[in-house]
């Protein structure tokens, strides 16, 4: 058992594995970056060591010195969370070199499922379907016009190395061929230093859904059912839901069967996700595998019962998985909202900045993985993501419903969240159907932008009473107390 | 007490009064709200209107009611309308007073480079200080007032060029 | 469907219980005293009428002013939570005289299960097992002497109308009797008005374990498993769990289906726990029957997946139980602690004030069921109950772990809370195996007090660390930043 | 900077010094602790010792760490050095000096009733202030020094009665 885990990520990421750190009684190890010396993670750490640095790249990046951080704290192995170095082949190798476990998959199934190109060839290979395509080393614009000929238009011009939409272009007609191949190729070359492009059939309004597996080095590979992503914008996920309302029993098994094909393929170890595309008669292309664990991971949890983190953990102390595919059982319906610290009516910019009041929903079946506090910064270096919100229930309207009320518990107060944005895409009737697909979020933008909360009219009371309050002189009225919190803290021998 | 309350680019004035058992009356588009307030800890306010309970949250111009941020705009209507009529009435850089008042400082010098914004004269009106800015950035051209000075609604404050 | 509830309680459960009603789209009418002007039940609901007074006496015990709320604001149900008005059969009828809906059992039912000789009686004839015991409404001496003999010491003196250990004498040879028989009749009488009391075998230390039922108005009973209330403070649980450690499924079954035949026997609807002592060779007795939602209800939620409160609203409107017996699946662990405003180091005395730090704990397998927010007053008028911290997880230690981690994020500054006292009983090994019984508190007393954490030397350290920042020179070295928050605040136009 | 730090009723002194890279050292029962300090929002301080993360929320005497609550009162040593041997060295009413000083302020007159805990003669010693109290409810009968004046250990400021 390992005593020791040093946590290589920082925000809500960070203080969740850690919380599943604790309770297997293994002391955990922060690293933190110049700004994060206050941040959550850093202050919930048995030991908090610094990085330096500003930016990712100065800090949380910094392979080699947190591999020397591992090696002086004497942390037997680290969690990569998601994002920074999780799916990084180079970082898992060195952490290897240096004797320390990386909790993850191989290097060799990150670099090779890190390529899209690689990893259409080894599902192909496997018999998992994926979106037709056609890829050679030297293609030219006839190779890809021929192409999309026979499969027909739209088609996807798509970077090998790519992800994160960069290097990526739809094409509607053999006209705008040349140009998007030219262009993605340019992208493609300055975001990932590699110019290699493809084609792919483009999947209609799909639907975005997942398979959870996970896979130890006994030979085991289970899937945990799926969870339903489909609601994006520009390709971030935004609301996930396990399970998901368009998947039947049938379709379920036969795309977790299939996922556990996709794992073995790749020669997998622990945690993974294989992601599919669905399209509106149920046919399903693999997209990719996410060789970490994901932000949308508490759903699955919610439903299986399991906690992901601590399954990592024991598969990278070489112990089986805790159960057998016979024995997950699927109960319940979880949904999950990423709360953002963005400003949907500004085109979703990043708004940092001081939390200067926080109050978090609590009650039945609400779980809130948070990575800040009240007073503390939202640095402007990092993700905005600054919570994942989800509810539980025992069918997905109750799930729904639940959600609606904790959003309106939520108060992130000082910066900008998506928070209300949320309660009306739950409340959207495209939603409540389960009907939406991955356009949803571009169909409906405006309506969700601009729909009024019917809560106006009172804003513009309190706004009024407020300003009253503020500005009236101090009598002994029975109705109106003024009761300054403030004087009663200043006056603690703390501050 | 008048207030002048600005939501989604529309302005609307609301009254406020407090009555005899200090509860508050408040006034808007024709309707009045009795309305029990309780300020509450870090910032936040209890409102009771008729039975229904409002719990706000404020921090500068956002209140926070229910998940759902909004963003309002309280001030003085006398100050708003100063403001507005002077710089509106007249060449772009020119400002009037909107009511009858009494100049009761000021803040620039003519000759003086100033941004747009930035206070010139304090008129005082209905026993208010009402700052009127600089409609656009620019030098002071001419200061028409003295300080002390009484002046009637239309009276030419100063102009910025 | 109900439109609008008025939950007659205040607190957490006032809280809990407005939540699920929001999830249903019930509109919530709190009613509150003078000095809940600013609880969070208060704060929370959609509508707050002031029932005036101060006292619970005076307030939330004024079952005419509060149906008088529930008419002129148009409820057409009322919730009574547990304590206060719950087990009050007058409020029951009053409701039902005025066409209020009580959240419920039928009048008749909470006045027999409220009398303990009725019950014994009803429970007797049901074939329900009880404790031993010898009643006569003329009881004398001798009677009392003769029972004692035949069934052996010790043996349990009880009021009939008696509840919270007042009118119990416990007595251990005959030559207490008389005077027990004196001092509990007196006590009875001033507690109750009624000097009523009759004579139990005692049951050596026992484990406290009830089952949780609900019945409905189509003759349906189920019975929900069993919550294991074994750590008790002078009758008052402290830490309940669900499954109890020492039940094995036979029990659980027999258990339960004793409990559907009590329920039945006290013609009994809405939801209910049947209350046992269980001694060491698992013989069980009836003990009461609770007429209401319990303060442990959500261990059972945990495990079961239910909404209690959404169950009991669905059968006060007629409905049928959403499930049937075959359909409960019991799955997981959960534990709860009772966080407390009291003193432990200082006999448990209520420590009302000013919650001037507020920090919950959340992540997965946690649930804070609270009534208070920071800078909130915890008021010296009511219970010192503020929270119900659950957790849950696939197996008992891990929800133990679970809480262990819970409790150690979980700050309540300004008042004292008995969260370091939870933390000791959890991590004691007779708590830890399991084997501990009703007297375990009081056996461990000292022990549970005395222990230090071993963090002690840390906080001299911090301490004097904070001594020092505090007055230190401003100066502007790197590694000691002051940078004071309410400055930050005070800037802003509110305050 | 010397710290004495009270914990269940035994009393420890700490030195807690700045060195040149702004890092703190704590010295307790004779061990050195490299302390990083940082101060949060809301009574909040986080120190590093070594790589210890250790967060602390602190009102009045009460610190909180890991859930747990330490009652931990921090003063200076010389002023309760001060107050234990002036109030415990003569009869319970006479309050004299425990180290040499300098009478900065008397706040009281001969006659004038006081309260227990009440301030009687301020002290300067060491650089720093230190008010003697009264050791009891009583009567000022006599103050023995005046202010400006220098005072050997062992001088007899004043008694109560």
């Amino acid at each position: 058992m390992f005593k020791k885990v040093l946590v290589a990520n920082r925000g809500e990421i960070a203080v969740r594995v850690m919380r599943t750190l604790r309770e297997m009684r293994i002391r955990t190890v922060a690293v933190f970056s110049d700004p994060d010396r206050a941040a959550l993670h850093t202050l919930m750490a048995d030991e908090a060591w610094p990085l330096g640095g500003t930016t990712s790249a100065e800090s949380y990046l910094m392979g080699e010195k947190i591999i020397e951080i591992a090696r002086k704290s004497g942390a037997e192995a680290i969690h990569p969370g998601y994002g920074f170095l999780s799916e990084n082949a180079g970082f898992a190798e060195l952490c290897q070199k240096n004797s320390i476990v990386f909790i993850g998959p191989p290097a060799e199934a990150i670099r090779q499922m890190g390529d899209k190109v690689t990893s259409r060839e080894i599902m192909t290979a496997a018999g998992v379907p994926v979106v037709p395509g056609f890829d050679k080393p030297d293609m030219t614009e006839a190779d890809a016009l021929a192409f999309a000929t026979e499969v027909g238009f739209p088609v996807m011009i798509k970077a090998s190395a790519g992800g994160g939409g960069k290097g990526m272009r739809k094409v509607d007609s053999p006209e705008g061929l040349e140009k998007a191949l030219r262009a993605a190729r340019s992208e493609a070359l300055s975001s990932f230093g590699d110019d290699h492009v493809y084609v792919e059939k483009f999947v209609q309004n799909p639907r975005h859904i997942e398979i959870q597996v996970l896979a130890d080095n006994h030979g085991n590979v289970i899937y945990l059912g799926e969870r339903d992503c489909s609601i994006q914008r520009r390709h971030q996920k935004v609301i996930e839901e396990a399970p998901s309302p368009f998947v039947t029993p049938e379709m379920r098994q036969k795309m977790g069967k299939t996922a556990v094909q996709a794992t073995r393929a790749a020669n997998y170890r622990n945690a993974g996700t294989v992601e599919f595309l669905v399209d509106k008669s149920r046919n399903f292309f693999f997209l990719e595998m996410n060789t970490r664990l994901q932000v949308e991971h508490p759903v699955t949890e919610w439903i299986t019962g399991l906690d992901l983190v601590a399954e990592q953990v024991r598969i990278a102390e070489g112990l089986p998985i805790s159960l057998k595919q016979e024995d997950v059982r699927l109960q319940g319906h979880a949904v999950e909202c990423r709360i953002y610290a963005e400003d949907p009516e500004n085109n979703f910019m990043p708004s940092p900045g001081t939390v200067q009041r926080l109050s978090t929903p609590a009650g039945p079946g609400i779980r809130d993985d948070s990575g800040i506090y009240q007073g503390g910064e939202i640095s402007v270096y990092y993700d905005p993501l600054i919570s994942k919100l989800t509810t539980y229930g025992p069918d997905r309207e109750t799930a729904i419903r639940r959600m609606c009320r904790a959003l309106s518990e939520y108060i992130v107060a000082g910066i900008k969240t998506n928070i209300a944005f949320h309660r009306k895409v739950l409340n959207h009737p495209e939603f409540a159907d389960g009907s939406h697909d991955t356009t949803f979020v571009d169909r409906h933008l405006d309506e969700l932008m601009n729909t009024p909360t019917g809560d106006e009219p009172l804003a513009i009371v309190a706004a009024a009473v407020c300003y009253y309050l503020d500005r009236k002189p101090a009598t002994g009225t029975g109705q109106v107390q003024k009761c300054s919190p403030w004087k009663r803290f200043q006056r603690s021998s703390w501050m | 007490m008048l207030v002048s309350v600005d939501m989604n680019g529309k302005s609307v004035e609301v009254e406020v009064r407090e009555n005899r058992e200090g509860l508050l009356e408040v006034e808007l588009d024709g309707k009045c709200y009795p309305v029990s307030a309780q300020v509450l800890p870090e910032g936040g306010v209890s409102l009771m209107i008729n039975n229904e309970s409002l719990t706000v949250y404020r921090t500068g111009d956002t209140l926070y009611i229910g998940g759902t941020q909004y963003h309002v705009h309280a001030d003085d209507p006398l100050k708003k309308e100063l403001l507005q009529s002077s710089s509106f009435k007249a060449g772009e850089g020119t400002v009037t007073a909107a009511m009858p008042g009494n100049v009761k400082k000021i803040l620039a010098d003519e000759g003086m480079e100033v941004e747009a914004g930035q206070g010139v004269v304090v008129l005082e009106a209905m026993k208010m200080e009402n700052e009127l800015e600089a409609p656009l950035a620019g030098t002071v051209r001419k200061i028409h007032v003295s300080e002390g000075q009484s002046v009637e609604a239309g009276t030419l404050l100063f102009e910025i060029e």
